[in-house]
């Protein structure tokens, strides 16, 4: 159902108020039998929560979709609703046929099956990406914008794979190398450029998502996941590694993904996702049905480590509070914060605020506009404002 | 030690993998173009998307927005914003065409290509570019590159 | 694809060994769109990768599907693949017309809406769930069986909701409660007695599942979850809460859920799930297919708590390696483990035996048999041994 | 304190939910049913399940098993195994017959009751039981529960 905490309501519940409980249909007969599906889908009743594309892209190939985390609880993202962003759609790769590269300024150049990958020393890791064009709100969005809108290119999995460390210890570094070229099998052969302090800092050659298999919109059968680094150098559908002492300059990493300042200049190689949050709940779109108790929740996280602390404001940042973080609080992985709140029926204005374990405190879009302007698309890190208006709706006010 | 998982790579195997380029020329493969056939590839390839003269369509725009990027719209186009030539074969060579990516020869890529930068005021009419030239296009932006010196945002007292 | 370390081959790889490596057809077209579908699936080279009775069942829903352990990696169920066991089907409840009464030896019986239990504050926890029933090797199981066979009656998941020491906080307990009966809204009206120890001991009234909503099989829109405790006490679609002053000894406790001793007594309330662990790969179905390095994986829990010690022996329990864990190590959720393994062609028995953080130490399969005989059906935790032959077939050696 | 959410609940409004029965009887509704009546439901209701006499078929035996937990072949049914009788009317009144959970009376499953007690030897053919009665049909298995004793397996040393 859309929204726990409010959403929009269906008719009024037939049973409440209206005198006995009665014994419902599924109550009197036999439900669906074991394995139908042997793969089980969501109820029919949360039919509404689902990936969507912010606006209808010109391109649905060369486009994205955000997660809905207006409905979603704890940190876990299914796979279902993992975030998309995709510059030539989504291919349909068969594992058997796939291969991996590895070559370069390396010994021993070699070409990998997935079973081969598979035999490797595996790693799991509950890490975050994040698309660094999340959250545009550099002049501010659209008031109607719900958290899908303004943060939905965020997501969290449990990744497994194989330490892209392992991979080229299997075929040994030359001196000079510094640089790692990743491309994909994708249409658009997306490649990025990633300097060997990233590829060395834990970046998985990760073959599973959530226990299973990758799904075929986050890489299937493989990809790079980089932890804390933008989504997009994560490259999917990874074919092939290649060794280098400099960055390749690919047009990803020149004419996308680099952050244009006021002066004309552009930042390049702006890699870490920095701390940020946002309240979930209540959030855009939701409706207030009553005054009274309500729990505020909100995830945060930081590419540079863990989350120290969240605090949040529900009169635009005059006051502050400490949210409590749910445990466990893992580095680089989406942390959940709740905060209990009595809504008087009056305005609010709803802020949450995180730092991170390097003493980083998440900015507000005023500080981030005073020293990057409004040009620079990607790594919008601010404050999100909710509003809370006196009829209990809640909107964007960026 | 190695494992000894996998299959060693030879460089015949790997080849038509091993299609980057980088921006000194490294990896540009064999071959020639000139902005005449690129703009006919480009009116027959391209154009449904770009634009005919690349001033962009549904799709991007190739050329134009000089000196617009330290305005309040910046334009960013091949000539205006990217920093090497080389980076448009690489990429041309792996995506484009859009619907039908590494479809084009190697000739073919050189001459879109060289009929871009033409667009973009960057090389005469009459050039023709090859592994030799093509690095050597001189590009606006060039220098335009900063590296990232995040954190940038100065802490404030929290209240 | 079959499991990645080896299983079901599909036809020898076209592109390895036979020439240069080809560019595929998904490398020069554009892949499909974003959002289709919107909630997405896995690829159609998993089609195999699905939860499966381990026989087919009189009646379907009154039955389980087991998760496919050999498959999944990490710790976390994708809810798609979560165990299933129901008693009277699936129902496809409403949440609009889904109701929680609480009430019995308490001051002020409640009726909640979803919408009110939404309002709660909530609690996240990766947990897994265990059916008493998982893992029927009293007297060895077929050689056939894979891990999905043998322990598939597991699963692990974020799960979010309230604390059901929250809800009763809400409603006042009276001082003789001791006992609270949980009710289903499914068509066996399914009831657990559950003490009042267990259900202040962190017990949830869930409402979402790795970040989703529930799943219908997993209790679509509401369910209890009970860390530690048999699976079947979890009632799904929970209904009705009743505190009483003692157990309602219903059909699931006693008639079922209760441990047939050798002299004819039954253990009755035997709730915990014991100290476990299981190798899920290489496992039975598996197919090393050459000599070399392998990594042996597998997954160990405890209803008691965190998991300590793994150790694997890949001759039978003569000699003994301890696994490395993956991090975090959660109390009462799955912990993954792995060694490294040099398969030398020979015959091999591979086993894992797990202690937790009480120093309880996973009993073999005779020391469980020497104490319990052969007829308590519920809550095998012994260790599984998975033979390897020379020619790389991997069976159940029980 | 209270958060003051939710909706209180009156037994009036909760009545057609709180159908549970304990082992003592408390729950029982107002009712009467006989072995002769409950064999004619059975027969009708029940027996394409669990057999003509309660034997089972495709559902599980309900009746005999006697003095069988002990051996190689335990046979676990009402009468061999379950410890209160009351827990069979809240069994079969909550979720039988299987393809039509609580669509049976009180009197009803009075009777089918009295028919398994009956099978099973527990009461006399000519019973009639209510919520008095029922409760107090003595279970040849009362006592044979325990309590959980666990962890039962000594610990031995690792090696
Ligand atoms: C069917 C539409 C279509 C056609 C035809 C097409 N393109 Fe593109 N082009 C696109 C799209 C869409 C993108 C952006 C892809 C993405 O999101 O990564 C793009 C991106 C580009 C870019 C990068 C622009 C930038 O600023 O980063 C270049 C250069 C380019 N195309 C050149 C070409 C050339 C040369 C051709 C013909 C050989 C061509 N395109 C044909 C749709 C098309
Ligand atoms: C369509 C088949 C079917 C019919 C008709 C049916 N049952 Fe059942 N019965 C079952 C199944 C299946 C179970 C086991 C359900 C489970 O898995 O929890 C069962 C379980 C039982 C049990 C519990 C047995 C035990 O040992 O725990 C009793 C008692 C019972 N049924 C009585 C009845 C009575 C009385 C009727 C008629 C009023 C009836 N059944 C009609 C299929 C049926
Ligand atoms: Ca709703
Ligand atoms: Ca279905
Ligand atoms: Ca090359
Ligand atoms: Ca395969
Ligand atoms: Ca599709
Ligand atoms: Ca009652
Ligand atoms: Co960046
Ligand atoms: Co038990």
């Amino acid at each position: 159902a859309a929204g726990l905490v409010a959403g929009a309501a269906g008719p009024a519940a037939a049973q409440q108020g209206s005198g006995p409980l009665q014994v419902p249909v599924w109550t009197r007969e036999q439900g669906e039998g074991i394995a139908s599906p042997a793969y089980g889908v969501p109820s029919a009743f949360e039919k509404s929560v689902i990936r969507k594309p912010r606006t209808p892209p010109k391109f649905p190939t060369a486009a994205s979709t955000g997660t809905p985390l207006q409905h979603l609880h704890g940190i876990i993202t299914p796979a279902g609703l993992h975030y998309e962003r995709h510059h030539a759609g989504v291919p349909a790769i068969d594992p058997e046929q796939h291969r991996l590269v590895i070559h370069g300024l390396v010994e021993r150049p070699l070409i990998l099956t997935m079973n081969d990958i598979a035999r490797f020393p595996s790693v799991s890791r509950l890490w975050f990406l994040e698309c660094s064009g999340n959250t545009p709100q550099w002049t501010g969005g659209s008031a109607k914008w719900t958290v899908q809108e303004t943060h939905g290119l965020i997501s969290c999995s449990e990744w497994t794979g194989v330490r892209l460390s392992t991979l080229l210890d299997e075929v040994g570094l030359k001196p000079e190398a510094r640089w790692v070229l990743a491309e994909g099998a994708d249409g658009a052969a997306m490649t990025r450029s990633i300097p060997l302090d990233v590829v060395l800092d834990e970046a998985l050659v990760a073959y599973a998502q959530n226990g299973e298999h990758l799904r075929p919109e986050q890489g299937y059968p493989l990809r790079l996941v980089l932890p804390g680094i933008e989504g997009n150098m994560s490259i999917k559908w990874l074919r092939r590694l290649k060794v280098g002492d400099q960055p390749f300059q690919s047009r990803e990493e020149t004419s996308k993904y680099t952050d244009l300042m006021p002066d004309g200049t552009a930042r390049q190689f702006t890699f870490v996702m920095e701390t940020k949050s946002v309240i979930t709940s209540p959030s855009g779109g939701h409706q207030l049905r009553e005054k009274g108790f309500y729990e505020i929740r909100g995830l945060a996280w930081s590419g540079r480590g863990r989350i120290r602390s969240v605090d949040v404001s529900t009169d635009g940042g005059a006051t502050w509070r400490p949210a409590e973080l749910q445990e466990p609080v893992l580095s680089r992985c989406l942390t959940r914060f709740r905060v209990p709140w009595t809504w008087d029926g009056g305005p609010a204005l709803l802020q949450s605020r995180a730092v991170d374990e390097t003493g980083y405190v998440q900015p507000s879009r005023q500080q981030l506009v005073d020293v990057r302007g409004v040009n620079s698309q990607y790594h919008f890190n601010g404050i999100q404002t909710w509003k809370v208006a006196p009829s209990g709706e809640v909107t964007n006010a960026a | 030690a190695p494992l000894g998982i996998g299959h060693p790579a030879t460089q015949a195997e790997i080849a038509l993998w091993d299609i980057d380029v980088r921006a000194d020329g490294t990896g540009l493969p064999p071959g020639r173009g000139s902005v005449a056939q690129g703009r006919e590839i480009f009116a027959q390839t391209c154009s449904a998307c770009h634009g005919e003269k690349g001033q962009g369509a549904e799709a991007d725009a190739l050329a134009g927005g000089k000196g617009t990027l330290a305005t309040a719209k910046p334009v960013k186009t091949v000539g205006s914003f990217w920093p090497y030539a080389a980076t448009l074969f690489d990429y041309v060579n792996r995506a484009m065409p859009f619907t039908a990516p590494q479809s084009l020869s190697p000739n073919e890529v050189y001459a879109v290509s060289a009929y871009v930068l033409f667009l973009n005021g960057l090389v005469p009419e009459d050039a023709s570019l090859d592994a030799k030239s093509l690095p050597k296009v001189a590009m606006p932006n060039r220098n335009g590159f900063t590296s990232d010196p995040r954190p940038d945002i100065p802490p404030v007292a929290r209240n």
